[in-house]
């Protein structure tokens, strides 16, 4: 009997456990962090900053989420930053001009959508590298932001209800924070309970034997590009709603480092970027961890520039001990074409 | 295990960078001998008291640490704050990212500061930040933040508005531009980031003031991204293009000199003048060798009045809701007192 | 050579077309004076898209190079100010590349992080660091002194800059087609595995690859120091992918073991030409992205169409 | 005969678990010296480390007496140790002469410059000594798969070597490159070369071996010479125990057709071909490379587009669109490449299982039922007897047999029509191809039509009620179970 009856129980404990070995690493590294902190900053722990943090965390952790299924795909997203700023600016100028908040938000959604259909087509159908035609239709992005706005901010009367979005809270969390735990609830629901994230899955593994056993491996593909561009977009409508005005910003910094900062949550939270790997609660974590870190930093006063080193050491360091932890103990070869065979004998 | 033990090492470290950082490079220097040296908590307990205390937290958030305008800035608070004892100082230097600096004011508001001051490049982008400074009921002064005049949103959030006026900068070297052409001739526009605000409000300014001006013609506008070796490039070409240039103004004082070494490369110094702004030492040197370079116009980098506002603020008097600093045009004429004075 | 390879021409042929469309679009575009201007003005962007070829032919990508860039740039510009002999600077500025480099190739090999995310880390670290070098602003004072000759100097009557894209291009070329080291670098990309079984030190080559692009980053910025004369941190911003455009455009696969330095050559020409010509043509500064990109999204469609017209199989490609 | 080659005292230990245990094995000049054993016994582990790849934990390797260490698969080749792994190992983007000198280019005298003009000689040289006829300026990606293999037994002659490891040498090639390989492998025996030989192909051993070593569990069971040992014996010895017969009778009952293939056309690899697949019947598919046989095996699961003609599942047309489809319509489909077509490596058991019948089995519309894979999954475990620590167990820890298995329970999760089998033990070991027969036949006997497309000729014949041997894109011949045998295939096989 190759397996025994009673350790059925077992197996899903393990099974478990082993899923999500990276995401509970890093929950307990914020729980710690979160215990020292009174040692370093009487204010990190007040009520109000904690929440702040988590509103701050909340623009990154969507767009992190979205991040995760084109990289779950073995893809990359570089246009995220760009989307978040035309759905910014689109949302604005159409409440400016007196469109009602609900249609402003289907029109951003639809614009979102057509993005990420752009990136998943012209990825699947164009046979091109996902990172030369998201930094291609990121700089086109930037270049129609630039083109319509003339670089000036705009401004004007936005309806109430949209602004609250952005501001409003729930409870005692503030609206982004809850759409934030929505979006995690669905994306958890659509990857751990329903065949499309099996699929998605597996796909990430090994696309041709995916498309060998059934799956549309286009139509998966695309489907994570639109997926990443909706998240992307509604991080940017929040954005937008918490300012109420749009500001283009398409050099560095801005929301154009979005797509780093968005990378760099769904790696430390244990994809990796050759597909098939992490979870949405690693990227929601991941999202949380820099968070955490970028709220802290300025308390205790350290300098803007050190905070970038850090945050590159923490990259770098976090990164190696995703490796570490997930690379089991069989010596693997990869073979010349692209599969790769273990020490089998 | 050996994952949670890695990311450990490496808080330790960050943390001990952290803290080495902040007895070098950090700007919580208390200005009072007499105050505790762990400063965050100790004005945590006693915001509630702020009324009774002697002395006064005045928290700085500037946006961006990578031009010497902005570190001028920091360096004229600091040194400014030497002048009360009864101020205690807290900077926070954001990294170009309006995420970054609403975090930073954020944490300006929570450890307590009586006065915030702002100087913010990121538009209205960093408005609900301003929204969050009101409501803490902390008074908030605006420093050289650009902003062309009072919009309405903005007005309700500050205490007071201390900065040079952009705009009128910009209608200066619209003038002087007029006054070096007689009227006539061709210009090439450098311009900066073009969504930066001071590049915005001094390309409103010209625009303005060169409409009254027909016979000076635009040519060529790009951007250089406010970098000299960008201008150098997009001016080469664009030397290139045109036969006839008669001036070139460059938004800032890098990209002026960018463009003058790609002017002397191509051997036409003597039939094009340079006019450009922010009044750096090597852009005044190169008006008084008496080159192309004609004028640069200073922008006001002086922190002592925003301190000044905060400071009466703090103490509950009242002050300007807009205190316009002075602008300089450093000219051949006035460019070696400009030179003695500043540097 | 051996075989007609329609994909090497067809990029030659892209080139043509620019360069004719130029001659069309702006009367000061076919000069001796203005390609002599493109050729001078690519020189830091040859250097780093002959590093990020390299790269990109292991299977890698290099993302720090850009502050790479940045940190030699202040670092030669303050010993320059400092009047330190343009040998000593040099050999500093290449010490920089190698030890981010070798960072960058130990990290990669030894520590088995993706590239993208290692030279992601030492990207933010090198930028950092350069600010921190300089405390923020560019490092003040104007360097005037003969370490500027490295890029001003003409020898007969042409500027340096030129001669070093020329060297840089050649001795690449011969490096990559002609050494046992090129062919390995070649090997590795195309399969690690089977190349470490035939005997190749896949992690030396890794390694030296890497290497390499950090020196070749830190010589451009050198370059940088001396072409401005001053030492500006916000040098670099986004080099990275300007690089990366230039060898895709050059038919360099990011997916490793293919691309040729011809081909990189022909990339920059076409990525330089392009912004030289929307310079000349005083195309509005915020419609530039949309042009590049546009033009990017073409030419690497037409690249990837032909590089799949050549793979003949029964199955059908998903 | 000299010894050459020496072990002493081998170990090595993955994870804990001993994979080579005390290992004493002696290798003389100019002998062929085959290692068999099942999958897991050792095998590959004992060459990688003789070859480099690997580094025992204990025990000492001695070369011509002296004791050596092979810190990479470099120094190995360099002391004349030459090894043709069991994968083509190759750089696809690179040339056929640049393939064979990789690491070891000709050089100018004292210059980092490669000689390419010596190298090109060189090694056309060498592929004309093989009796290949292929130019060696081709990347090695244009070249069909035999003649990729052949490049890389070219490589493996190149180097001089003192021992020649090959493993599984002839998995890819066609009977004329297999005797060019032999022929090969005659002359290096006559120049004293020792060549150790990895097979599972029992004939090969037989007609090649003068010595034979048997692994089992990592332990040495045996070394025999070429008179010592029968078939039965030998397998004996490599399972443990008698192995009663490798290909299990079935019960025939033969029933109505199932799959009718009609004048199926695909572009340059076939014409016209037309045949019936019967419920319960294991039909044959049979020719050598680019006969046409393998595509039509992928064409009709709808890998390679729509062909010409017309195919009838159960009378109705089938829509041959692309695989997805034609599992909707009750197709299966084995892939011959398990690691590079087949399996998520990197994934646990479950998610391998039940991939193909997600949308039909384990979910309600599009929720998953996780319990139920589960407990299915578990199951087929059972079924298939797959060794593992459990369903959390990701597949590249699991051995090529039960990897295969895996496979072949992905398809018995749902009800199918027809099974289409592409090499169904390719680099399995004896005792799991046995299994794995087993429940080929158990399938059948259930009334799925079974298609099988195989270059082993043993197993064809043993399994199949009907085969169908391919030639040049055409169908040659339908021979009965009686009429089939290696000859007759190879006769029709063969026709030009």
């Amino acid at each position: 009997m190759a397996l025994q009856k009673n350790t059925f129980i077992k197996d899903k404990l393990i099974l478990g456990i082993k899923e999500y070995m990276n995401e509970l690493s890093i929950a307990a590294l914020i729980v710690l962090i979160t215990c020292i902190s009174p040692l370093l900053s009487s204010v990190f722990l007040a009520g109000d900053n904690l929440l702040n943090l988590l509103r701050q965390t909340s623009y990154t952790a969507i767009a992190a989420m979205g991040m995760y299924f084109v990289i779950l795909i073995g893809g990359i997203d570089l246009s995220i930053g760009a989307t978040i700023q035309v759905v910014g600016m689109v949302s604005i100028m159409m409440l400016t001009s007196g469109y009602s908040t609900v249609t402003t938000i289907v029109c951003v959604v639809l614009i979102g959508l057509v993005i990420g259909l752009v990136n998943g087509v012209l990825v699947t159908f164009g046979k091109l590298q996902p990172f030369v035609v998201t930094l291609v239709t990121k700089s086109i992005m930037d270049g129609i932001v630039l083109v319509t706005t003339d670089g000036a901010s705009i401004s004007g009367k936005v309806p109430e209800s949209f602004v609250k979005i952005g501001t409003e809270y729930i409870g005692i969390f503030p609206v982004p924070v809850v759409i934030t735990m929505i979006v995690f609830g669905i994306t958890f629901i659509l990857m751990s309970r329903t065949t499309y994230g099996r699929r998605l899955f597996v796909t990430g593994s090994n696309k041709v034997a995916s498309y060998n056993s059934g799956t549309n491996v286009r139509l998966i593909q695309i489907s994570a590009y639109i997926l990443c561009a909706l998240l992307a977009t509604i991080s940017g409508v929040l954005t937008v709603a918490r300012i109420g005005a749009f500001q283009p910003s398409t050099t560095h910094g801005g929301a154009t480092g979005m797509e780093l900062n968005a990378i760099a949550a769904a790696v430390i939270g244990g994809a990796s970027l050759s597909g098939g790997k992490g979870s949405v609660i690693g990227a929601l974590f991941g999202a949380l961890l820099y968070g955490v870190l970028s709220n802290l930093f300025p308390l205790i006063g350290v300098n803007s520039y050190l905070q970038q080193l850090i945050q590159g050491v923490i990259i770098i360091v976090a990164v190696i001990a995703a490796g570490r932890n997930s690379s089991s103990s069989k010596i693997k070869l990869r073979k010349s074409n692209g599969g790769s065979h273990e020490y089998s004998t | 295990m050996k994952r949670i033990v890695a990311l450990l090492i490496l808080l330790t470290l960050a943390f001990t960078m952290a803290a080495c950082g902040q007895t070098s490079n950090i700007s919580q220097t208390p200005a009072a001998p007499a105050d505790t040296p762990s400063a965050a908590p100790a004005a945590n307990e006693g915001t509630e008291t702020a009324a009774e205390k002697n002395t006064f937290k005045i928290g700085f958030s500037q946006c961006v640490m990578n031009h010497p305008f902005r570190i001028a800035m920091v360096d004229s608070f600091k040194e400014a704050a030497k002048a009360y004892d009864d101020v205690e100082i807290v900077v926070v230097e954001g990294d170009g990212n309006v995420q970054t600096e609403i975090t930073n004011i954020e944490s300006l508001i929570q450890q307590g500061c009586d006065a915030i001051i702002v100087s913010s490049l990121s538009g209205t982008a960093i408005y609900p930040a301003y929204k969050q400074v009101q409501d803490a009921g902390i008074p908030l002064i605006i420093a050289a933040s650009g902003n062309a005049k009072e919009d309405e949103d903005a007005y309700n959030y500050y205490d007071t508005f201390v900065s040079t006026d952009e705009v009128e900068m910009g209608i200066a070297a619209a003038d002087y531009a007029n006054y070096l052409l007689n009227g006539e001739g061709n210009v090439v526009m450098i311009r900066g980031v073009v969504e930066s605000t001071n590049s915005i409000n001094r390309y409103v300014g010209w625009n303005q003031q060169i409409v009254n001006y027909p016979g000076i013609k635009v040519i060529a506008e790009q951007s250089a991204e406010w970098l000299r070796l960008k201008a150098n490039e997009v001016m080469t070409n664009i030397l290139q293009a045109n036969k006839e240039i008669d001036l070139v103004y460059a938004e800032n004082d890098e990209m002026a000199l960018g463009a003058l070494m790609a002017i002397q490369d191509a051997g036409r110094e003597n039939e094009i003048k340079i006019i450009s702004m922010d009044g750096q030492e090597d852009a005044a040197m190169e008006v008084k060798a008496g080159g192309p370079f004609k004028l640069t116009i200073t922008n006001n980098s002086d922190t002592k009045e925003a301190l000044a506002a905060a400071y009466k603020l703090a103490k509950g008097e009242k002050v300007d809701k807009r205190i316009v600093l002075p602008y300089e045009k450093v000219t051949s004429e006035n460019v070696d007192e400009y030179l003695a004075n500043n540097f | 050579m051996k075989k007609f390879e329609l994909s090497k021409l067809l990029s030659i042929i892209m080139l043509v077309v620019l360069i004719l469309l130029g001659s069309q679009l702006s009367d000061s575009f076919l000069s001796v004076r203005n390609f002599s201007n493109i050729i001078q003005y690519s020189v830091e962007t040859a250097l780093i898209s002959i590093g990020m070829a390299l790269v990109l032919i292991i299977g890698g990508i290099d993302l720090s190079v850009g502050s790479v860039l940045a940190f030699s740039t202040v670092v030669s510009a303050k010993l320059a100010l400092a009047g330190v002999n343009t040998a000593v600077i040099l050999i500093v500025t290449i010490v920089i590349g190698f030890t981010v480099g070798a960072i960058n190739g130990l990290l990669i090999t030894k520590t088995k992080v993706e590239a993208f995310m290692a030279t992601l880390g030492t990207m933010m670290v090198m930028r950092a660091c350069t600010f921190l070098f300089t405390g923020g602003g560019p490092l003040t004072g104007s360097i005037k002194t003969s370490f500027q000759q490295i890029i001003k100097g003409k020898f007969l009557n042409v500027q340096y800059g030129i001669f070093y894209v020329i060297i840089m291009f050649v001795l690449a070329g011969i490096i990559l087609s002609r050494t046992r080291f090129g062919r390995h670098v070649y090997a590795v990309g195309g399969g690690e595995e089977t190349a470490k079984l035939f005997g190749v030190q896949v992690d030396k080559v890794k390694i030296a690859v890497y290497i390499i692009s950090g020196i070749l980053a830190a010589l451009a910025g050198m370059i940088i120091a001396a072409r401005i004369g001053i030492g500006e941190p916000r040098s670099g911003y986004g080099y990275e992918m300007i690089a990366i455009t230039v060898c895709v455009v050059g038919g360099v696969s990011m997916t490793g073991g293919k691309g040729t330095v011809t081909g990189t050559f022909i990339g920059l020409m076409v990525i330089s030409i392009i912004k030289n010509l929307m310079n000349l043509m005083n195309i509005d500064t915020n419609a530039q992205p949309i042009v590049n990109g546009i033009i990017i999204l073409i030419v690497a469609l037409i690249i990837s169409r032909e590089m799949l017209g050549k793979r003949k199989s029964l199955v059908k490609q998903i | 005969m000299n010894t050459v080659l020496e072990l002493k005292g081998i170990s090595k230990i993955f994870a804990g678990t001993p994979v080579l245990d005390n290992i004493d094995l002696a290798f003389k000049s100019g002998e062929l010296h085959a290692l068999v054993g099942e999958n897991g016994a050792g095998k590959s582990t004992l060459i990688k480390i003789i070859s480099g790849v690997y580094h025992q934990e204990a025990g000492k390797v001695y070369l011509n007496g002296k004791e050596v260490h092979f810190a990479t698969p470099n120094s190995a080749q360099k002391a004349g140790i030459s090894t043709l792994f069991q994968e083509i190992q190759e750089i696809p983007e690179m040339t056929v002469a640049e393939n064979v000198f990789l690491g070891r280019e000709p050089r100018y005298k004292n210059s980092p410059i490669v000689d390419t003009k010596q190298l090109k000689s060189e090694a056309e040289k060498l592929v004309k000594r093989l009796g290949l006829n292929i130019d060696v300026s081709t990347k090695m990606r244009e070249l069909p798969v035999s003649s990729r293999k052949m490049v890389e037994i070219a490589r493996a002659m190149n180097h001089q070597a003192s021992v020649v490891i090959m493993d599984e040498p002839t998995a890819n090639l066609n009977a004329e490159e297999m005797a060019a390989l032999f022929r090969m492998i005659d002359e290096l025996k006559k120049n004293r070369t020792t060549i150790i030989y990895i097979s599972h192909r029992m004939n090969e051993v037989f007609s090649l071996a003068d010595r034979v070593t048997v692994l089992r569990d990592g332990k040495l069971i045996a070394t025999l010479n070429n008179d010592q040992y029968d078939e039965k014996s030998l397998i004996a010895l490599m399972i443990g125990r008698e192995l009663t017969d490798l290909y299990p009778e079935r019960e025939h009952s033969i029933k109505e057709v199932v799959l009718e293939v009609k004048n199926l056309s695909l572009g340059e690899h076939f014409k016209n071909v037309s045949f019936d697949v019967h419920k319960g019947e294991v039909l044959g598919l049979a020719g050598l490379d680019a006969s046409g046989a393998n595509a039509v095996t992928k064409t009709i699961f709808g890998l390679c587009g729509k062909p010409e003609g017309k195919v009838f599942l159960n009378g109705a047309e089938l829509d041959i669109v692309n695989p997805s489809t034609s599992i909707k319509q009750g197709m299966a489909f084995l892939t011959e490449d398990r690691k590079t077509q087949g399996l998520f490596l990197n994934q646990n058991m479950v998610n391998n299982f039940t991939i193909s019948a997600l949308a039909k089995v384990f979910s309600n519309r599009a929720f998953m039922k996780k319990k139920k894979e589960r407990l299915e999954s578990n199951k087929m475990v059972d079924k298939l007897q797959i060794k593992t620590a459990g369903l959390h167990t990701r597949l590249s820890e699991l051995s090529g047999g039960n990897q295969q298995k895996v496979m072949l329970g992905r398809w018995m999760l749902d009800r199918y029509k027809v099974l289409i089998m592409e090499e169904p033990t390719r680099g399995v070991d004896v005792g799991a191809k046995s299994e794995i027969y087993y429940h080929i036949n158990k399938l059948a006997e259930a009334g799925l039509a079974v298609i099988m497309y195989s270059t082993e000729m043993p197993e064809l014949l043993g399994m199949c009620d009907r085969i169908l041997v391919f030639s040049g894109g055409e169908l040659k011949a339908a021979l009965s179970k009686e009429e089939a045998t290696q000859e007759s295939i190879m006769q029709h096989a063969l026709v030009r």
